[in-house]
């Protein structure tokens, strides 16, 4: 092509064409210009959006009742979601990588009786192992079938919260579950003094994992694959990139985070049934899209689904508060959470 | 179209057209006729495993329980799949645009109840009025959010399940509502023997639908919506407004659906379509459609529909504890939507090799 | 060429932001009836987004747009195609599910009336018959034709309406010479019959042939305007970027070493009918031939993106029998997907992470300490091939196309890799992206890295690879080196004939 | 055939049908185990096959069906504890144009058709508010947690309570649901000790004795009067163990046994045996008087009391021994 020049004069050229290049060399420095409003409201990370709606709501909450600003409250408050956060921790990973975990329910039940059930067999520790462990193969099953078959993500963990269901009703004797152990109320429901303020111990022991977590997810190699993986799979795997058993680790410490959730929830409450975990399978998606995730990949932290959890359980308090009824409240809910989506929860322009 | 272009002048001189030959494939479909295409329709749409696996189901009941084929199971069987059917069907068109809806549920207990209470004082007629009317304003609200708004469906459905859900209890706290033995007849009893009204139902509803979605301009639009947006829009489509109606035809199915719960129960429930958001989510997966959108079917999502719902009924006849009905029908899923997956990458990896 | 009587178009100061960032700013151009238009600029001069507003896909942020004497209702696509504007569109409009019949006769008319697949099919037959497209099947989804193929189908589309005013955005880069002589065909047809043609490429070879007039846009501007046989590719490229030309392609360098990088005997898979080939270490290796034949495969099962199996096959001297993407990046591949959006970049992660993605390893510490870690690395990168970026924290979607590209590319740079496989790394991108690729692949080679490179752009292969191989139906029909080396060589083997043809016709 | 005319199972035993809507729950698996235990005892092994059928979600299409599907495999009577008060006619006109009666077991049914041998559900609710008005100090202002909204008992049962407790001079000043569900139970209580710490009594529906008691514990709030419980070992032990640190309460509910009762009232039937149409029984109370008697300290908290009921002498051994599936 330096050949093809027809012949014939310069070209006229009236316009202002004498304009320097821009220079390339400067452009690649991140110096920008003075940053917009816009712009800077752009770079807060989206997990703060939760912390600030919450803050929010526990406002509002002190104007309609003074004695619910109290670090009483807040802790009482906190304790639930915690709770509730920490079951959703592992739907966080899931939806991390683009997935969805609609086995969370089951898992839950499943570990807890499984815990329970080998409490006396294994001992505390060991079952508390053993349940771990059955929550990660749930994940391997789920993360097995989704990335080497192919199959839709909310699919294969419907299908496996439906059979998770049957084993449960085949395979427990509830009559046989033994007493909840000493060393799972310590870690849960035990009141602990921090810094003079009294809270359960599922407090700290939540908010420490949410850490652990956290790190692991923004600092190490497997946690920034897992975000790769989740806004872009095809890339992933032509950077060379072990996509499948990325998909598969992912799903795995999704499993043993819902087991982790459901032997909490045996702590703190003190019991298990087959239908225990069943609020969850909304509640779960709830926190994780409140809390700033993107239901599509590539975008979440568990930072954020702690702030999402908190944000539902300030609503709960508030509604109950309120005394509008039951049935009203689920209303609420549900336009809260509509109203905290069309706030952040847009897909970014594509 | 419009119009056919000039006809045209004789290619560059010794240029050919672009690309290799026409594969055999078309020249072989283009004999068989508007039949093959569909078969390749189906094929496309992900149906012909669902088809195949509930032939197999069928032939496997009626083998252990002969006894379907009388008057009174065929009737039995049908009370209890239609609904669930014509949920799914709600399901599929909005799974179709590539959306997914977890206030199916609450859709469905709302026009349930917004039927039985309405019952108690208006004309029958005016009463399925209403719930068509209800069922289509849900579907309106989440898909006006979805496609105006721009917010996901799965976020704005499960925000929407809670709102819906208490509204229905709302209307009606509790079982009741004044649906009649005439209405039980009307669309649970028998047309001929032999034949139960609920499936002739069921079938009226699926044909109207197959032509919407395969006779009109809307019902492609509506497939090619879920297939890609931007290019739908590049296009000159309204994607937006396609989205939009597919959320409301979905509602419209949903609330036949729940007219025909109500009248095969004889009872208006607040809670009676909870069971059935997960239930349609599994028979839409079951009918191999695209959870990206874009692909599913009609008659696999009523045959899927119709499988899930009797293999509780097959254990009972089998005489087999009927908890084991969770862990089967996963596996049902499991194996009829991994196994052509599977199937097809090892026929690829031989082929590919052999070639 | 008519220059008589009222234009056809007339835009006027046609204005559009993108919040803060100005797309297009006071843009004034018109085209008269039976005349070809010529709009070009470098990647993100405002193009496409001027074409956008033509064809009612982006509605302006101010400006006039008159056509045939009437504004024309903006911000709608259905509105200007009753005005007579058809458009072509750089990103395809089509919709990869439905069939080839569908996706020409959905678009027209109401979303209520009714639709028969018989009548489309039989309308879209005569249609491609019509176009001299017979080898595209109407009832194949479009999702399963090729990218040319569907460019074609595109334009068909386009065509199909009889336009006044025809947009192509672009609607050639995926064409081969036989294609792109197939659409100027189609071009003729419709000015002779008085209809105009907005042309948009950044093949300046095509611009001479088919074009009357041109506009050159540069960074939302007008930067000049040029008209049939005025001009030489030197002046436009420095009008379209605003500085003096430079030699448009390096030569390949010389070889160091013959050392083999990669070689594969009988190389089968799903449409690969046996290549074998040998890359040497400071190759660059061409492979041409038309879209559809095994160019894409070959580079896939070569990178272990698609099953396949090869008689002998050798990476770095090691021996191997099949291979997966994760083993070959062990081994020191690298590879440039096809569709830099899907298979290339994670548009919503950062400059840097995109960069990094194939060096993060799952048991390492690292992830935003390990940006920091490897910032001179990036940093390097980024300046080597002048990304146009704010930053390694940026996101990639925000990005242009070359920019993005580059960032596809640049991830293998200085990794110690001793193959490069590339999938048509230029294409859609501007002159001065083009040269800065063109430069690095010369640097790479000169490290001692192979390189394979397929170009659907006949020119670069002839000017900067060392040795260019043409696949026809799966196999290799030629390998050309030297004084063979020639474009109507690489043409002629890629249409399967054994002489020699003429590129250009007239 | 189709039809269950012929009026016993193959070795001469009544077969009985049992539909049972909501799988899984302990209080239903203990009725079951009840149900079978008494099949199995000496005096009921040679009579009577039981075919139970459990479907799920309380969903009224599920148990239609399933009810018809017994029919369909010849039962001579069908026991099912319905899904709503409603729901199930289509089956019930079926089994009636049979010849095969039917009997509501557990809870109530509307229909001149059925039997109905079910717990006083309809005055288990006035019972704990009566017992809740006793008991209350100075301090009238009460909370309420509902059951699960939506639910017939739920909304059958507490708009009575709430009449109750209002004419009988309490101040309902919080409300909100447990949801049948003790962990709900604890944390609805907690939100509204948060907001209201003076309360003087708590009605939580058919849930909350172990979780209400909880909440005030975790609250570090003295406790105060609660009715609440649906008969869960635990809730029994908890009564038990703070009655010395002042609590009280009242636990009112149907015993699952009342399956076991509707096997009984099933075989006199077929024995050709006039049985009453309607048949209510009084729920049980456990307070803090009695609850040590209840409490069962080798069994967990979820375990379900009342395997037993009067007149039937169910060992909890014989019981335990058809549990849930083993
Ligand atoms: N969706 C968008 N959001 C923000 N800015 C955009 C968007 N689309 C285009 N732009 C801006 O418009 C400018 C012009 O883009 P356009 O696509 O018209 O360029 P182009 O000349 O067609 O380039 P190319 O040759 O690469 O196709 C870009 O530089 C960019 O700044
Ligand atoms: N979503 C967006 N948000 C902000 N800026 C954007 C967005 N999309 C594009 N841009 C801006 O547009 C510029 C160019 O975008 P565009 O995608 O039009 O590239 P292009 O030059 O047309 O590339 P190509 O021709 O290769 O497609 C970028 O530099 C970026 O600043
Ligand atoms: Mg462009
Ligand atoms: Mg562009």
């Amino acid at each position: 092509m330096t050949a093809v020049a027809p012949q014939g004069s310069p070209s006229p050229a009236p316009s202002p064409s004498g304009r320097p290049a821009p220079d390339a060399g400067t452009s690649t420095t991140g110096a920008v210009g003075r940053p917009s409003f816009a712009s800077i409201l752009g770079r807060v990370p989206r997990a703060v959006w939760p912390l600030v709606a919450f803050l929010v709501l526990f406002a509002i909450g002190g104007l309609i009742r003074p004695n619910l600003v109290t670090v009483e409250s807040l802790i009482g408050t906190a304790t639930f979601a915690i709770i509730l956060a920490i079951a959703s921790f592992g739907q966080t990973i899931a939806v991390i990588q683009a997935g969805i975990d609609l086995s969370v329910p089951n898992t839950i039940g499943l570990s807890a009786l499984a815990f329970l059930a080998l409490v006396g067999p294994l001992g505390p520790l060991g079952a508390f192992v053993a349940a771990l462990a059955a929550g990660a193969v749930i994940g391997f099953f789920n993360g097995a079938v989704i990335a080497k078959l192919g199959l839709t993500p909310i699919v294969t963990t419907i299908a496996m919260n439906g059979l998770l269901f049957g084993v449960i009703l085949l395979a427990f004797n509830f009559s046989e579950l033994t007493v909840t152990p000493d060393f799972v109320i310590a870690i849960t429901s035990a009141k602990l003094s921090v810094l003079g303020i009294s809270m359960p111990a599922v407090l700290p022991l939540g908010l420490a994992l949410m850490v652990v977590l956290q790190l692991v997810l923004s600092f190490t190699g497997w946690g920034r694959s897992l975000f790769v993986v989740g806004a872009a799979a095809e890339t992933a795997r032509l950077a060379g990139l072990p996509v499948d058993r990325i998909r598969i680790t992912g799903y795995m410490l999704s499993g043993a985070l819902a087991a982790f959730a459901g032997i909490v929830i045996v702590g703190y409450y003190q019991q298990a049934s087959a239908t225990m975990g069943a609020s969850y399978l909304l509640s779960s998606v709830a926190a994780v899209v409140v809390g700033g995730a993107s239901i599509f990949g590539g975008r979440g932290s568990v930072v954020g689904t702690v702030g999402g959890a908190l944000v539902l359980a300030q609503v709960a308090t508030l509604v109950t508060v309120l005394n509008l009824g039951s049935n009203i409240q689920q209303l609420i809910y549900g336009a809260i959470i509509l109203v905290v989506i069309s706030l952040y929860g847009r897909r970014r322009a594509a | 179209m419009t119009a056919i272009s000039p006809p045209s002048t004789p290619a560059v001189p010794g240029t050919p057209p672009q690309s290799p030959p026409p594969p055999p494939s078309s020249r072989r479909s283009r004999l068989r006729g508007w039949n093959s295409t569909g078969v390749t329709r189906l094929r496309r749409e992900g149906a012909i495993a669902p088809i195949a696996a509930f032939v197999v189901f069928f032939v496997v009941y009626v083998i252990i329980n002969p006894e379907l084929l009388t008057r009174f199971q065929l009737q039995t069987a049908s009370n209890l799949v239609v609904p669930l059917a014509l949920v799914a069907l709600g399901q599929l068109v909005v799974v179709l645009v590539g959306g997914i809806d977890i206030s199916i549920g609450a859709i469905m207990s709302l026009c349930n109840v917004v039927f039985a209470t309405q019952l108690l004082t208006l004309p029958v007629p005016v009463a399925i009025l209403l719930a068509v009317l209800v069922g289509l304003g849900c579907g309106l609200f989440n898909g006006f959010l979805v496609a105006y708004a721009g917010l996901p469906a799965i976020a704005v459905t499960l925000a929407s399940a809670f709102i819906f859900g208490s509204l229905a209890r709302e209307v009606l706290d509790r079982p009741g509502g004044g649906v009649t033995k005439e209405i039980y007849l009307a669309t649970s009893g028998e047309l001929l023997p032999f034949v139960p009204v609920a499936l002739v139902w069921l079938a009226a509803i699926a044909v109207g639908l197959w032509l919407l979605l395969q006779r009109t301009a809307l019902g492609r639009h509506i497939y090619g919506v879920g297939s890609n947006m931007e290019s739908v829009r590049a296009a000159g489509i309204n994607a937006r407004l396609t989205k939009l109606l597919a959320f409301g035809l979905a509602g419209v199915l949903t609330s036949f659906g729940a007219m025909m719960l109500a009248s095969s129960t004889v009872t208006g429930d607040p809670r009676s379509g909870d069971p059935y958001l997960l239930s349609s989510i599994a028979a839409v997966a079951l009918a191999g459609a695209a959870f990206t959108g874009g692909r599913g079917s009609i008659i696999g999502t009523i045959l899927a529909a119709c499988t899930l719902g009797l293999i509780g009924n097959l254990l009972f006849f089998a005489g087999v504890n009927s908890y084991w009905q969770y862990v089967i029908s996963a596996l049902i899923i499991v194996a009829v939507v991994g196994l052509p997956v599977v199937w097809r990458r090892v026929a690829f990896r031989v082929k590919g090799i052999r070639s | 060429m008519t220059d008589s009587g009222t234009p056809l178009l007339v835009a006027t100061d046609l204005v559009k932001s993108y919040g803060p960032v100005k797309a297009v700013q006071g843009v004034t151009f018109h085209c008269n009836p039976g005349e070809v238009l010529a709009l070009v600029g470098e990647n993100g001069a405002g193009k496409s987004t001027v074409a956008k507003m033509l064809a009612g896909a982006v509605t302006p942020t101010s400006g006039s747009i008159i056509v045939g004497g009437e504004p024309l209702a903006s911000g709608s696509v259905k509105q200007s195609r009753l005005s007579g504007v058809r458009c072509a569109f750089q990103e395809l409009a089509l919709v990869p599910d439905w069939t080839v019949a569908e996706n020409l006769s959905l678009p027209d008319g109401a979303p209520l009336r009714g639709f028969s697949q018989k009548r489309s099919m039989a309308a879209a037959s005569a249609l491609l018959t019509a176009f001299d497209l017979p080898h595209i099947d109407p009832r194949a989804a479009v999702g399963t034709l090729s990218l040319a193929d569907r460019q074609l189908v595109e334009i068909a589309r386009a065509l199909a309406g009889e336009p006044r005013l025809l947009i192509l955005d672009e609607a050639s880069s995926a064409l081969t010479p036989p294609g792109v002589q197939w659409l100027f065909t189609r071009i003729r047809e419709l000015t002779a019959a008085g209809g105009s043609v907005i042309y948009v490429s950044h093949r300046l070879g095509e611009i001479a042939e088919i074009a009357d007039r041109g506009t050159v846009l540069r960074d939302g501007q007008v930067a000049g305007e040029f008209v049939r046989g005025g001009w030489t590719d030197d002046e436009l490229i420095s009008l379209m970027a605003g500085r003096e030309a430079e030699r448009f392609f390096p030569d390949p360098p010389e070889r160091a070493t013959d050392a083999v990088a990669l070689s594969v005997t009988e190389l089968r898979s799903e449409g690969l009918d046996g290549v074998s080939l040998t890359l040497g270490a400071g190759e660059i290796l061409g492979i041409g031939g038309l879209q559809g034949h095994g160019q894409a495969e070959l580079l896939r099962a070569l990178f272990g993106a698609a099953p396949a199996a090869a008689e002998e096959w050798t990476v770095a001297g090691r021996r191997i029998k099949t291979t997966t993407p994760v083993r070959s990046v062990r081994h020191g591949l690298g590879y440039v997907p096809e569709d830099r959006k899907r298979e290339g970049l994670a548009l919503e992660m950062s400059v840097g992470e995109n960069l990094l993605a194939p060096w993060l390893k799952g048991y390492q510490l690292g992830g935003r300490p390990r940006l920091a870690m490897e910032r001179g690395w990036i940093d390097g990168i980024l300046s080597a091939l002048s990304v146009r970026t704010r930053g390694s924290n940026e996101l990639a979607g925000s990005l242009s196309g070359g920019n993005q590209q580059k960032l596809v590319f640049g991830r293998w740079m200085d990794r110690s890799r001793t193959v490069i496989l590339l999938h048509d790394p230029t294409r859609g991108i501007d002159v001065r992206a083009k040269q800065e690729l063109y430069g690095a692949i010369v640097d790479l080679a000169k490290q001692g890295v192979g390189i394979l490179w397929f170009s659907t752009e006949v020119e670069e292969l002839v000017h900067v690879c060392h040795r260019v191989i043409v696949l026809y139906q799966g196999t290799v029909a030629d390998e050309l080196t030297g004084s063979r080396l020639t474009a109507d060589a690489i043409v002629g083997a890629a249409v399967g004939s054994t002489g020699s043809i003429t590129l250009t016709t007239d | 055939e189709g039809g269950g005319t012929d009026s016993a199972g193959g070795d001469g035993k009544f077969v009985i049908g049992f539909e049972q809507p909501l799988g899984g729950q302990a209080w239903r698996e203990m009725g079951l185990a009840s149900l079978q235990a008494l099949a199995n005892s000496p005096e009921y092994k040679d009579k009577v096959e039981v075919k139970i059928v459990r479907t799920n979600d309380n969903d009224a299409a599920q148990q239609n069906a399933a009810m018809q599907n017994l029919i369909a495999d010849g039962v001579d009577l069908i026991l099912f504890d319905p899904a709503s008060s409603s729901g199930a006619d289509a089956a019930i006109t079926q089994a009636t144009a049979q010849g095969i009666p039917v009997i509501a077991n557990g809870g109530p049914y509307d229909s001149d058709d059925v039997y109905v041998v079910s717990t006083d559900w309809a005055n288990a609710g006035t019972i704990g508010a009566d017992w809740l008005l006793k008991n209350l100090g100075t301090d009238k202002n009460i909370a309420v947690l509902e059951g699960l909204a939506g639910v017939p008992l739920n909304e059958g049962t507490m708009p009575g309570v709430l009449e109750t407790l209002e004419g009988g001079g309490a101040t309902v000043v919080a409300q909100d649901t447990n949801g049948w569900n003790e962990a709900t139970a604890q944390e609805a209580m907690s939100n509204i000790l948060r907001s209201n710490p003076d309360v003087g009594g708590v009605y939580s529906f058919l849930t909350g004795g172990q979780g209400v008691p909880e909440a005030f514990k975790a609250a570090g709030l003295p406790f105060v009067p609660v009715v609440g419980g649906s008969g869960y070992n635990g809730e029994a032990c908890t009564l038990a163990e703070y009655a010395p640190e002042g609590l009280k309460g009242n636990m009112v509910f149907g015993q699952p046994a009342i399956y076991a009762k509707g096997l009984e009232q099933a075989v006199a039937l077929l024995e050709g045996q006039e049985i009453e149409k309607e048949q209510y029984f009084p729920p049980l109370e456990i307070t803090e008087d009695n609850a040590a008697d209840y409490c069962l300290a080798d069994k967990p908290n979820n375990f379900q009391l009342g395997y037993d009921f009067p007149g039937l002498d169910l060992t909890l051994d014989d019981v335990m021994t058809y549990y849930s599936g083993s």
